[in-house]
């Protein structure tokens, strides 16, 4: 298969996380190895955006999956990393939950209450964009730092009014009286995008061209599969998620998978270097988490512009 | 002295496990994050004979034993020498104390970033996260053993021609053996700690990785399973290392 | 090598012969004006002050004294245990300030390594010479047999009796065999019949190979046996109140002998009146 | 011992810095996981002056020094007499120590959520973890003390009368002294081990809370900072640990 | 209150009668047919063999024996240290089998508490029986004079010399003033001079406030001169082989003395001769 002359690594390590998209989905079914039988493929699992930002940068991995938010920070940092990937667009899968008893109906509300995020995270982001778009000042809202599952362990303390959360913390928490205010889809919506990205270590684009390109057309089939029949590709994540068939398909569909010729479009990669909005998106989001004075500095656009492969 | 009294100690493991039965019965609290006995013990058979997440669970505890293993013979061959060495000449205490004294109390979390940085998501950033953290406690515990060795004893030997050399291998090193049993046991404890830590970071076996991955998806069961086989792994180690120091050093604390 | 102290050479079997030091042979043991401070500053002690003793190879010192007076201070002292505030001190031609082989020690308790059995306790100083296997056995079991311990070879430190360790500790010293040994009150535990036979031991030791000893006991009658020459630490702080040949040494074969020898009442009476000396 | 040869330890920390100023000077690691002595200056003064996120150092430090304080006088009063006595009485020991053996191996990160769900997302949740991370190893440390004291200097204490209870607190406690506080030092060095996993949980200050805040937005000049910060806290605290064990206890290592 | 052993009751000052045990003032320590054996199984070594032995109130007890005979073993049972394998031990009508403060030790090795000065070492078994401190510190200092410490109070135990030590161990023991006084060798390291000052002070104390003693010593002529009655230890395992009053019980104010007394030498000669009888 690897016809069109580039050649191939002996040898890829690939960090993922266990998100219901398609990279996992290429993991579960093996379809990497299918399409590069002489190439050893590596699997590694990652629990957060800052240790694949640690791993790609020691070298350990060649290609990684983090959010947008890690991936604008790692960028602003000067990761030596390309974003060559939108492996999914996150929708409802992460979502502010509030308790009923907490009188919550909009953001607004949220003065005065607590809030729990796992800070650094697309979560995080999307609270405090929400925050901003409804015009909260954030200094009004105790925002706490919390695990999903000390989340969901200080929700049953009633310890917080709300959450931003994803799951499968977030189903438990609109299991036991809480409903959804806004989701990162409705964030989406006004500009807020959050997404987990992929991204490969610039040295390794560079050498294996070829390898990159193949694999996103791995990734292409994956989406297409799961748009043929999700049932099937629901029934094979679901062990994974921990979970059952019907769960890991309503997860799935939290999520929105694009295929790489929907990434094209200038709204998301784009194919023109100063015409890419997810640029934007990481930039505004450095810039956002600047203005929190979550980080001193962020850069200009050209260098997040720098960091979409082509 | 454990074994003496056996009985007791099965007793009170019994009342114990009553009282978790007693209350997930009468959910006291939520089987969401104590799960009863019951499903615990479905939890263990289902991953006896399945495996979780792709491997056995003897792979998963393999993998950590190999770590913990691995780890464990580092900080063996390096804490007790250093411990001997630094208990014994004040100046390379004070050359190397500082630096011990001063990673010691780091939280492995706060470092772990760097090891990873250097030693890459294999195997060896893990181990070298697990060997830090038993490295300090055992090498307290032997420097400390060094100094509360009767001077006197140590003044004998050499009147009786050891060297230095010999005077560690031969006096000081068999009259720390107490401390260094306990030294043991402390940074077995400390490396066994570290290992969810440890886990944390790109892996995807072992029992700390099967408690931090089914704590993600709040499988509660597995999380017990796991805690449980950890725990009684550990209470294993430990009691033959009580074992071995009994048949030993049978003259602790009797007056020479 | 200086003129200073009395230095006492053998002549034949156990008897002495008094003589300044003689250039012929230099003395084994020098010490020379020497102090003892422990502590510092307000809670500093003299206990050992302006100290001068030569000892000749071959001699048996035997030390008495009031018990604090100063004795095992001093032998830790020869020992290289401790460092003197003022004064120097030379062993076998180098000066003294650590412990080594060829200065053995006998201390006033056991001090036997608890986690060796009797037999391993005394082949420790062959060991520690890297005499073989065979050779260190054999010279072990023998010494052991030697204080009485034969059947107790494979016993632990702390399974002996108190005057059973004593006796072993003694083993182990002797067994390594230095050329001058250093013994702290050695009989100290031991009941008459095996008291009397160690020193028959020590002294047919000494009488065969000659090695110098420094011994200290609070027994007079021990002294007269044993020492060549005896010496009386006084005052506090202690200096050497007495320090003269033993005129009864080499008379008796053994404490109960030496008892009926004349003289031996006058002799015991003047050891006695100078311990009593301030 | 640390004191009278200072000039070593100097020497050898100046050696240390140099070695890291060289090192990054020369760019020989990634500048952005081990920055330069002069950027981690930068961040200290700016953190001094402006605080890092709402508050300023001296509550960070206060914060963290308040939670372990906390715990720790919750650990010397708990493990220190359940040390004792069950190193006394064996019974005690066979009812208690199944359990500290079983939870002491237990990674912080495994039961912390329980902790939460207890204890709720307060202060008393972390003291709790950091209480719980210091314990196992000063209790073991105690109760290995006990076993180790000479028979006869009990015997000899109950045969001028002493009773159970001033048995404890009369001959056992001050016969533990040395290993109370080689225990303490362990402990100390255990909690503070925990202290970032602690505030890891709903924290606004503290110096752990502020390393991990840091470290998921790469600021590794602010990581640094922390930890060193933690660790000459650390030291400060172990130094004075062992003033007060030279102070208190001269006759360590002599023959009684 | 069984008629087995020889009780020996007091009538006048040093004066011993031997006697059948009187209904009249039964034993405070009794002893009936008591075996000991150490370690199990194979490696099990019996050391006491049918041991019986009472001893009436204001008994003077000195047992002698071989080094390793097994003296201090019976101490440590009459201690409550150790168990009997068989027979039965009563203390005070009490069956014995753990330490109490009716029944004082000291120990072969001094044995102090490190942490504590001589004084407050002194003062711990009155501390223990809530005794005030001024009282408390009034005997302290008392019995630290009295056995030769008195400006060593302030010292901790690693800063005494061996004898200095054994002298704070036997303060301590005495300040408490216990019914019942267990000594095992408590002189073994004392010059003669001390040696003779602290007998005094023992047989002194002992014919003011009529204590219990049982005293262990490897000295023949301390045995003559302090004890009511003297027993020996004989053989592998140990018995009692000889049990009889002493004649010279009272009979002279010092050691020195005592060897002037016509008898003295026959009796000295009896006993070792059953010292050395298997
Ligand atoms: N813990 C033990 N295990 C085994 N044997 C022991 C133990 N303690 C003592 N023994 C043995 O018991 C015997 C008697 O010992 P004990 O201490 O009673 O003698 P002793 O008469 O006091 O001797 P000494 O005058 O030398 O002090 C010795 O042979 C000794 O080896
Ligand atoms: N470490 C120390 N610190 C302070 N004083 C000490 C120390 N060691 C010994 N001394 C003092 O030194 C003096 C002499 O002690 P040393 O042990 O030399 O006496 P000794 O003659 O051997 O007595 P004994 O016959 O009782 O063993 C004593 O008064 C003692 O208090
Ligand atoms: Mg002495
Ligand atoms: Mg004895």
């Amino acid at each position: 298969s690897s016809s069109s002359g580039g050649k191939l690594p002996k040898e890829v390590t690939i960090g993922y996380q266990i998100i219901p998209n398609a990279e996992l989905l290429v993991k579960t079914k093996g379809l990497a190895e299918k399409q590069f039988p002489d190439t050893r493929i590596n699997w590694k699992a990652f629990d957060s955006g800052r240790d694949v930002n640690t791993a790609i940068a020691s070298g350990s991995i060649d290609l990684g999956l983090a959010g947008s938010v890690p991936v604008s920070i790692g960028v602003a940092n000067k990761l030596p990393y390309k974003v060559y990937f939108l492996h999914d667009i996150i929708g409802d899968a992460e979502s502010l939950a509030v308790r009923n008893e907490s009188n919550i109906a909009s953001v607004k509300d949220l003065q005065g209450k607590k809030v729990a995020t796992p800070f650094g995270s697309t979560a995080h982001f999307s609270l405090l964009s929400a925050l901003k778009l409804e015009g909260v000042d954030p200094k009004t809202v105790t925002i706490l730092d919390l695990q999903p599952q000390d989340i969901l362990a200080a929700w049953q303390r009633k310890d917080i009014d709300a959450a931003f959360v994803w799951n499968p913390v977030l189903a438990k928490l609109t299991a036991e009286g809480g409903s959804v205010v806004v989701s990162a889809q409705q964030l989406a919506d006004q500009g807020a995008i959050t997404a987990d990205v992929g991204i490969v270590r610039a040295k390794f684009a560079e050498d294996y061209p070829e390898f990159v390109k193949q694999y996103v057309s791995v990734l292409d089939s994956a989406v297409q599969a799961y748009r043929d029949n999700p049932d099937d590709v629901a029934a094979t994540l679901a062990p994974i998620l921990s979970t059952d068939k019907d769960d890991a398909l309503a997860q799935t569909k939290q999520l929105v998978w694009l295929t790489s010729a929907e990434q094209a479009d200038a709204k998301y990669l784009g194919t023109e270097k100063d015409k890419s909005g997810f640029a934007d998106v990481l930039r505004q989001t450095g810039e956002f988490l600047v203005e929190q004075k979550q980080i001193p500095a962020a850069p200009e656009l050209s260098v997040y512009q720098e960091a979409i492969l082509r | 002295m454990f074994t003496r009294h056996w009985r007791l100690s099965v007793a009170a493991i019994a009342a114990a496990l009553a009282l978790w039965w007693g209350v997930t019965k009468l959910e006291w609290v939520n089987p969401l994050f104590v799960p009863s006995p019951a499903s615990v013990w479905n939890a263990f058979v289902e991953i006896c004979r399945e495996g979780y997440k792709g491997s056995s669970l003897l792979v998963h505890a393999g993998a950590s034993l190999k770590r913990l293993g691995t780890a464990f013979l580092i900080i063996l061959a390096t804490a007790i020498p250093l411990g001997l060495i630094s208990g014994f000449f004040i100046r390379v205490r004070a050359l190397v104390e500082p630096f011990i004294e001063f990673y010691r109390p780091l939280p492995p979390l706060a470092y772990y970033t760097l090891l990873v940085l250097w030693l890459g998501i294999g195997d060896s950033s893990k181990i070298a996260l697990l060997t830090l953290a038993g490295f300090a406690p055992l090498y307290i515990a032997v420097a400390s053993g060094v100094v509360r060795i009767p001077q006197d004893r140590i003044n004998g030997a050499r009147s009786l021609g050891a060297s230095r050399a010999r005077l560690f291998t031969r006096v000081i090193f068999p009259s720390c053996l107490p401390d260094i049993f306990t030294g043991v046991r402390t940074a077995l404890g400390m490396t066994y700690t570290t290992l969810v830590a440890a886990e944390m970071v790109a892996a995807e076996s072992g029992l700390g990785w099967m408690v931090l991955d089914a704590s993600k998806f709040l499988r509660s069961d597995v999380i017990f399973v796991g805690i449980i086989l950890m725990g009684v792994i550990a209470v294993l180690i430990d009691l033959s290392i009580r074992w071995l120091e009994r048949s030993q050093v049978p003259w602790i604390g009797k007056d020479s | 090598m200086t003129l200073s102290g009395i230095a006492i050479t053998m002549t034949d079997r156990g008897e002495a012969l008094a003589s300044p030091s003689s250039p012929a042979s230099p003395p084994v043991v020098s010490v020379q004006g020497v102090d003892l401070t422990y502590g510092r500053g307000k809670s500093a002690k003299q206990v050992l002050s302006d100290i001068s003793l030569d000892i000749g190879e071959g001699e048996f010192v035997v030390a008495l004294g009031a018990s604090g007076s100063g004795k095992t201070s001093l032998l830790r002292l020869l020992a290289g245990y401790e460092r003197a505030s003022a004064g120097r001190i030379d062993i076998l031609d180098a000066a003294a300030g650590a412990p080594r082989p060829e200065v053995g020690v006998v201390f006033q308790h056991a001090n036997l390594f608890p986690w060796l059995t009797i037999r391993r306790n005394a082949e420790f100083g062959l060991l520690m010479q890297r005499v073989g296997k065979r050779e260190r056995e054999r010279i072990a079991a023998e010494t052991i047999a030697q204080v009485g311990l034969g059947d107790y070879g494979h016993y632990l430190p702390y399974q002996l009796s108190g005057g059973m360790k004593q006796r072993a500790a003694i083993a182990r010293t002797l067994a390594a065999d230095p050329r001058i040994v250093l013994m702290d009150e050695p009989f100290g535990a031991l009941d008459a019949i095996t008291r009397e036979h160690l020193q028959s031991l020590v002294k047919s030791l000494w009488q065969q190979k000659r090695r110098t000893f420094f011994f200290i006991t609070h027994d007079v009658d021990e002294a007269l046996y044993l020492g060549t020459r005896i010496i009386v630490l006084n005052g506090s702080p202690a200096r050497i109140g007495t320090d003269r040949p033993n005129p009864l040494s080499g008379e008796a074969d053994s404490v109960t002998r030496l008892r009926q020898i004349p003289g031996y009442a006058a002799e015991r009476e003047f050891l006695l009146a100078s311990l009593e000396s301030p």
